[in-house]
């Protein structure tokens, strides 16, 4: 019993839990101290992250090693940017109430369980662990009929996803008698350790998975969803439990589910080739922002699962790879269209932004980054993210799956495209608010990444190589 | 699939098809042996001789929504102290601080809620 | 290391973006600020063009190898690094890039008076990526080149364009993107069989035969949308007419040769088999892309227009020249491709001249212009006639040599060629002779002035360089001899070692 | 006597599973419904658990059925809250009702 | 005859009469504990109660019950039928049910299962169902807020039970109620758990819905509760149902910290008594403790009864949970 190996996550928990009670007791309300104490706590958490030794702990629940540090680090920075997001937006907002923050560290926290997870148990629990706030999150608005609808259906689904998901633990437990993922593998690398009912299990948490991940054909419930939510929520959305639910995805398939391959593969290439075919044509109608990035995130957990389809370690480097990169430009765009507000109003149209090049130049510089970034367009960010799982699938001669992400990226590229063209080709219609100071921040530094991530890449590419290695044993 | 594992509980439902046949033997008894005059007045709703504003089951107090929350979160936990207890001879400290950790929580939980004045009903 | 003793070619590359940044920072009225817009940009692009022109002295003639290379680690265990450098092939495209920017510029000097910063910003990022694109030598560096060079581009057409740039914008985007992502799946291809993406090694290792027909297409579908080749080309004439004057004279005059040197650089030393055996439909596509388009600019009422597809069938005559992949065809492209940067792109801006005056580009519009402007009829005389082919200009040389090449591999592609000049002729004297002489029919022509000294400034170097290549064409082309030779060579050792292999 | 056994629990389990799935894609009148049908998948699971962990002989799935037990208590809280909240602002809680947000 | 014992049939015959031999003499004394209450009350009242029927009006419960027999059974308009019978049917299905593993005597349980506690626990808890359901299926304001009311009250104090309950658990090892009475042969836990039997029995009290905690029924402020539209035998199961959850509670109290069936001392002539004459009697002192509470306090407000289970036994209970939860554990005087 290893406790100190869960120390990041011991440490998130409590300082919660302090922040929680410390944020309830004092009468006046405590939003802002209270979102910086989360930010520090994350913050903190990273750091033990980055310090975290390797190994199992906690009964074998728990697994740390290099490819939980990466993704961990990840969704710890992309909920301490989500919580900056929603600052200034939650006061003008009139929900400036302290349990967001605290809402959004609980994720967070399960977001990490689920990294970390190395049983069905931890992994239901991680999971559940970062829904339920999020449900909590997403109707936070509660006197907006659109946000309580974005929670019921976030609910509904979300509840359904993870019934499958247990239903599917249920049976993969009976069947091969054990729900470490360690003996899992073990039990399935045996000549006959593979029967039925399992394979019926791993579809259904697949399923489950797949739901939470947002890939078709269970997006349905996403672009209600972000649009729906208030925006710095929907920006952790994409951001942190997407991390998560990737890293969990890969982290069965390719652990306990490793000698299941040829059973779970098809089934991912199809649903990666679905996510990007409709990532790519149901976006370009939009005309809502939020809506947009809700099926460009579909598009991109497409892109992603292609590394994860391939299943070789260079396909894992390039599925880590690509949502790191992922994951900033999105919260960078989330910055942005979270600054947008026309005389105080929250607006999230995309003709919203006409004429932006003109009246905030530096804004639609960066979302002219972002946008370029996630249409895969060199020298940006999102162009090597795509890179490194085309060259998977290409090395994996995965032809389909090259083919089609190749060709759905010039699609999408069209919608980013638009949103560029608002801003710059379009005469403004009166001047939006000036963006505040940290959104600007968090514009600028993930706008920096984006653009200059071409000229020091190799950290990151180390990082997740060793990631995947990790992972892949 | 033990048999006798469920044999035990065999006395039980034996009780509740007779206590179940009693009850429905007093109702039924009464219907064939009282006389039954229905009229409309006599079977309006009591509301001490006015006639009803509005939908019974309309809205109520938000409050009573709360206890019910908070029950099933007390409740669960009480589920889970019961076999605590029972075991806490053989599980030792550890076992002992495991359960006060989660209590922890719970007090937070707890703390929030009596703060939050989830509680009062003044 | 290189023969500069300092990394010439990062610095080529980079500077205007340091250029970009001092611009980005400029704060004040607009009025200042485009005024230090412009002359910072144009400072930045001439120093870059004179320190650009060290190439020019310092290039080794005599040698077929990459030169001033500069080699950093970038992703070392991923076989991917920093790799630049020139050889005869690239040298002058990267000359030709640096000289076009600082005439570019002066060109867009009050032509462009919205948004000048940024305006003046796009065109040095552009300027970076030209340049770096040409340089590259790594080819993950190239394609991140290759494709940034869109986004600039893509602005510059969009905000500075005509009534129908929004359309324009979209189709040039996302007709080169949609090529080039087809082959970026080719070099990743290519990096997973080498291990590396550095074209000098790339070279040592041959392609799979298997492989080669696939790799042949997808980079085919990348560079023919650039050149462009028909039946890809419909995005040129949109792009050309919508494109600021300035925007214009970029695509023509560097922007489509990045699909000839794409063929030239990658197509015929990786794929040597694929390209003998697909060299027949390029001639096939590339023909009818001469004679298609020259009858199409016969029909044009658009200036810009006419000369856009005059550029899809002189492209059409540079393809031609790569794939009959002998001295004088490969020599004739390049040195068309160099004449045609030129001449076109000063064509764009004698129809820039006529347009900032009157705001049509419609031929009917004018007519009896040489009496009015005497000054700018010669020019655009000039030019037209370089344009033409006529001995002496630019143009002629190049396109006399791949006819030749062209006869040597069958005299039908030659014919086809040869039409395309006669079809040129015609469309292009029918053009000046609509514009330029004839009655004066509008007023408003009377008050038209000549050629004002920055514009004169502007045209003085192109006209000087098409005399130039026209009369002692022996200096450009003594550039890629040896590397066309070397090329050529290489080619066809390969295709016999591959016949070796297939015996 | 008809001896019960494992495959009837699983036979159970699954067909709460469907009841629950279809409750959940059928209903059309009230949200209440797909709440109570979320609750008989996780009845469904549980089944399942308990039912293999007896056949196993092992503990696991008998916790994983308490910690499902949990889970689903503070999923039906929450959820009862984010329908309470949306009835406010709606009035009704009509399953027809739920299409405001559509592209 | 043997055989037939142990044939499926003949242990249905036994567990048939196991049963009526339980339950008769329970319905019997929930129909004289209405009695006795009557005539306590009425003595702490200086009166002299019923007298009428019978000697000393022993028969008046039976002259209650025809009289119940014979009215009409209106069931109101609106109402949901089913429900309307179904839910003091239910009620009343509980309170017997659970009497099924209440041991007696030792080895006396009908139903001896080794989770007695936790399934008195989860009987007691159904009984908000019938509450619910009987409110609203009734269709009436005063029926549902009665019965919101009287299931809030029951949950909130239900869950200070599960910890005094707990606590027991603690010192005694094992859910088996049989053993909870076993434990106490040497001290009976309302001594060393005093606090908690305060608790435990205060919160009795208002799980039974009795005075002074009988508000969501009083007359004064809601008619009847939630049964205000019942009448006939419907009205008699409620009541029926309260007075033998009453008796149950009572029981229940008994066996968890008043020593079960067995005697105070185990000396003579205590243990000459046999166990379930200890036991009734045991159960008889909480009774009449019922009732004299009843007779003794004014009723509280809703927020004090809200606030008392929430905010005052909650608390204490938790904290004395762990402290005896330490303690035991730090002197090991934990059942192994």
């Amino acid at each position: 019993m290893i406790w100190t190996l869960a120390l990041p996550e011991l440490v998130l928990a409590v300082s919660g839990l302090v922040i929680l009670a410390a944020g309830v007791i004092p009468k006046r309300e405590t939003f802002f101290p209270v979102s910086m104490a989360c930010v520090g706590a994350l913050l903190l958490a990273a750091m033990l992250v980055l310090g975290q030794a390797e190994g199992t702990a906690l009964g074998g629940h728990y697994v740390s090693d290099a490819f939980s540090g990466f993704m961990k680090f990840l969704a710890l920075s992309a909920a301490a940017v989500g919580i900056l997001l929603s600052l200034d937006f939650n006061e003008r907002e009139g929900t400036a109430r302290f349990e967001f923050p605290v809402l959004m560290l609980f994720a967070t926290l399960g977001a990490m369980v689920m990294i970390s997870a190395n049983d069905l148990l931890s992994l239901y629990l991680g999971l559940e662990l970062l829904s339920l706030p999020l449900y909590v999150l997403a109707a936070f608005n509660r006197d907006n009929g659109r946000s309580a609808e974005a929670g019921l259906k976030y609910f509904v689904l979300g509840a359904l996803a993870s019934g499958l998901l247990l239903y599917g633990s249920s049976l993969v437990y009976g069947f091969a008698g054990t729900t470490n993922f360690d003996r899992l593998g073990e039990a399935f690398s045996e000549p006959n350790g593979i029967s039925a009912g399992v394979i019926v299990g791993v579809v259904f948490v697949i399923t489950g998975l797949a739901f939470k991940v947002s890939a078709v054909p269970f997006h349905m419930w996403t672009p209600d969803v972000y649009e729906g939510a208030p925006t710095p929520v929907t920006a952790f959305f994409a951001s942190a439990p997407k991390v998560a639910a990737i890293a969990l995805l890969a982290r069965v398939l390719l652990g306990p589910f490793g000698d299941l391959v040829a059973q779970w593969q098809q089934v991912i290439v199809l649903v990666s080739l679905g996510s990007m075919i409709l990532g790519a044509f149901a976006a370009i109608g939009q005309r809502n922002l939020k809506r947009l990035m809700a099926y460009s995130s579909i598009g991109h957990v497409g892109y992603a699962l292609m590394g994860l389809a391939v299943g070789s370690d260079i396909g894992l480097r390039g599925l880590l790879v690509y949502m790191a990169i992922y994951v900033f430009m999105n919260l960078g765009t989330f910055a942005v269209l979270v600054s947008m507000r026309r005389a105080g109003r929250s607006v999230e149209g995309i003709e919203d932004l006409a004429g932006l090049g003109r009246t905030d130049p530096v804004t639609a510089m960066w979302m002219a980054v972002f946008m370029f970034s996630m249409a895969g367009i060199p020298p940006l960010a999102g162009f090597f993210g795509k890179l490194y799982v085309f060259l998977a699938a290409v090395q994996g001669a995965f032809w389909t799956l090259a083919v089609v992400g190749v060709l759905t990226s010039v699609v999408s590229a069209y919608y980013y495209l638009r949103i560029v063209k608002v801003m710059y080709f379009d005469a403004p219609i009166g001047n939006l608010d000036r963006a505040p100071t940290s959104l600007t921040m968090v514009m600028a530094g993930t706008g920096l990444f984006t653009a200059f991530f071409a000229l020091w890449p190799a950290p990151m590419l180390a990082a997740a190589q060793a990631a995947a290695a990790a992972l892949l044993g | 699939m033990t048999q006798p594992l469920l044999g035990e509980y065999f006395p039980i439902l034996v009780f509740l098809v007779i206590a179940g046949g009693i009850a429905a033997a007093m109702v039924g008894g009464s219907l064939l042996v009282a006389r039954q005059k229905p009229n409309p007045e006599k079977l309006s709703a009591y509301e001490c001789g006015f006639e009803p504003f509005d939908d019974t089951r309309r809205r109520f107090d938000v409050r009573f929504y709360l206890v019910a929350i908070l029950f099933i979160i007390f409740d669960l936990e009480v589920a889970f102290l019961f076999p605590w207890a029972v075991s806490l001879g053989q599980i030792g400290w550890f076992g002992f601080l495991s359960m006060v950790a989660f209590l922890g929580v719970l007090t937070v939980g707890f703390v929030y809620e009596w703060r939050k004045g989830a509680l009062d009903w003044e | 290391m290189n023969a500069a003793g300092f990394p010439l070619l990062s610095l080529v590359t980079f500077l205007p973006l340091a250029g970009a940044l001092i611009i980005m920072s400029v704060r004040g009225d607009e009025e200042v600020v485009a005024r230090n817009a412009r002359w910072t940009a144009l400072w930045t692009s001439l120093i870059v063009f004179l320190l650009s022109l060290i190439l020019w002295a310092r290039f080794d003639q005599s040698s077929a190898a990459f030169q001033f290379e500069e080699k950093l680690a970038w992703l070392p265990e991923f076989g991917v690094g920093y790799h630049m450098g020139v050889d005869g092939i690239s040298v002058l495209f990267v000359l030709l890039s640096t000289a076009l920017t600082p005439l570019c510029i002066l060109a867009s000097w009050e032509a462009i008076g919205t948004r000048v910063r940024e305006y003046m910003i796009a065109f040095l990022v552009l300027e970076t990526m030209m340049v770096g694109m040409f340089a590259a030598l790594d080819f993950i560096v190239f394609y991140v080149f290759f494709e940034a060079v869109l986004i600039p581009m893509f602005l510059i057409i969009g905000v500075w364009g005509g009534p129908r740039r929004v359309y324009a914008a979209f189709k040039f985007f996302l007709y080169t993107l949609l090529g080039s992502v087809l082959m970026l799946l080719a070099i990743l291809y290519l990096w997973y069989n080498a291990g590396t993406t550095d074209i000098p090694e790339l070279f040592a290792q041959a392609v799979p035969r298997s492989a080669q027909t696939w790799i042949f297409f997808a980079f085919l579908a990348s560079f023919a949308v650039k050149v462009p080749m028909w039946p890809v080309h419909t995005w040129l004439p949109d792009a050309h007419v919508e494109a600021p004057t300035a925007g214009s004279v970029i695509l023509a005059g560097v922007l489509l040769k990045m699909g000839a040197y794409g063929f030239l650089r990658f197509t015929l030393p990786l794929l040597p088999e694929a390209t003998a055996t697909f060299a027949p439909l390029i001639f096939v596509l590339s023909v009818v892309a001469v004679v298609y388009t020259s009858l199409v600019a016969l029909a044009q009422e658009d200036m810009k227009k006419l000369i856009a597809y005059s550029s899809v069938a002189h492209m059409g005559i540079v393809t031609i020249g790569i794939f009959t992949l002998n001295q004088q065809g490969l020599s004739g492209a390049l040195f068309t491709m160099l004449a045609h940067g030129v001449v076109s792109g000063a064509l764009f801006l004698c129809v820039g001249v006529l347009y900032d005056r009157v705001h049509s580009r419609e031929i009917l519009r004018y007519g009896g212009v040489a009496g009015i402007m005497p000054a700018y009829a010669m020019v655009f005389m000039l030019f037209t006639m370089a344009s033409v082919g006529l001995p002496g200009l630019a143009n002629f040389v190049g396109e006399f040599l791949v006819i030749v090449g062209a006869w040597k591999v069958n005299p039908w592609v030659a014919f086809g060629a040869a039409t395309g000049m006669v079809l040129g002729a015609g469309y292009m004297l029918y053009l000046y002779r609509r514009v330029s002489f004839g009655k004066i029919t509008r007023d408003d022509l009377r008050m038209l002035l000549d050629l004002s000294p920055r514009e004169y400034v502007v045209f003085a170097p192109l006209i000087v360089l098409t005399l130039w290549m026209g009369i002692y064409p022996q200096s450009f082309l003594s550039f890629f001899e040896v590397s066309v030779a070397a090329l050529v060579q290489r080619h066809e050792a390969a295709l016999g070692a591959a016949r070796l292999a297939g015996m | 006597m008809l001896t019960i056994g494992l495959a009837h629990y699983l036979t159970i389990g699954a067909i709460l599973l469907v009841l629950g799935v279809f409750g959940i894609f059928l209903n059309r009148k009230n949200v209440i419904v797909i709440l109570m049908s979320v609750e008989l998948i996780l009845l469904s699971v549980n089944l399942n658990f308990v039912a293999f962990s007896a056949w196993l002989d092992d503990l696991t799935g008998q916790i994983f059925a308490m910690f499902v037990l949990t889970v689903a208590a503070a999923e039906a809280a929450i959820g009862l809250a984010v329908v309470v909240i949306y009835f406010r602002n709606r009035g009704s809680i009509e399953v027809e009702g739920i299409s405001t947000l559509k592209g | 005859m043997d055989g037939f014992l142990a044939s499926p049939v003949g242990i249905l015959a036994i567990t048939v009469a196991q049963t009526l031999a339980l339950l008769v003499p329970v319905l019997i004394g929930v129909a004289y504990l209405t009695l006795a209450e009557r005539k306590v009350l009425a003595a702490m009242q200086m009166r002299k109660g019923p007298n009428v029927v019978g000697p000393f009006g022993l028969l008046q419960p039976f002259a209650d019950a025809i009289k119940m027999l014979m009215k009409e059974t209106i069931v109101p308009s609106g109402a949901s039928r089913f429900l309307f019978i179904l839910a003091p049917m239910l009620l009343f299905m509980l309170a017997m049910l659970a009497w099924a593993v209440i041991p007696v005597n030792d080895g006396w349980a009908i139903a001896d299962i080794n989770v007695g506690v936790l399934y008195l626990f989860a009987i007691s808890s159904l009984g908000v169902y019938g509450i619910i359901i009987a409110g609203w299926a009734s269709n009436s304001k005063y029926a549902f807020l009665g019965a919101l009311r009287s299931a809030a009250q029951m949950v909130s104090y239900e869950v200070s039970m599960g910890f005094v309950i707990v606590t027991v658990l603690l010192c005694v090892g094992s859910l088996n109620l049989s053993e909870v009475v076993r434990a106490q042969s040497r001290v009976w836990f309302f001594i060393p758990l005093f606090p908690m039997f305060v608790i435990f029995f205060i919160s009795t009290l208002a799980e039974t819905n009795r005075a002074p905690f009988d508000l969501p029924e009083g007359e004064s402020e809601l008619v009847a509760g939630f049964f205000v539209e019942y009448s006939s035998m419907s009205f008699a199961l409620f009541f029926l149902g309260e007075y033998a959850n009453m008796i149950l509670m009572s029981a229940l109290t008994t066996i968890l910290f008043l020593g079960g069936w067995l005697p105070p001392m185990a000396i003579e002539p205590f243990i000459w008594i046999p166990g379930p004459i200890w036991f009734i009697l045991k159960i008889c002192l909480c009774l009449f403790t019922f009732i004299w509470v009843r007779a003794t306090f004014p009723r509280y407000r809703y927020d004090q009864l809200m606030r008392l289970g929430w905010k005052v036994f909650l608390p204490f209970s938790l904290v004395w949970l762990i402290l005896t939860a330490a303690v035991l554990k730090l002197a090991g005087w934990l059942p192994a």
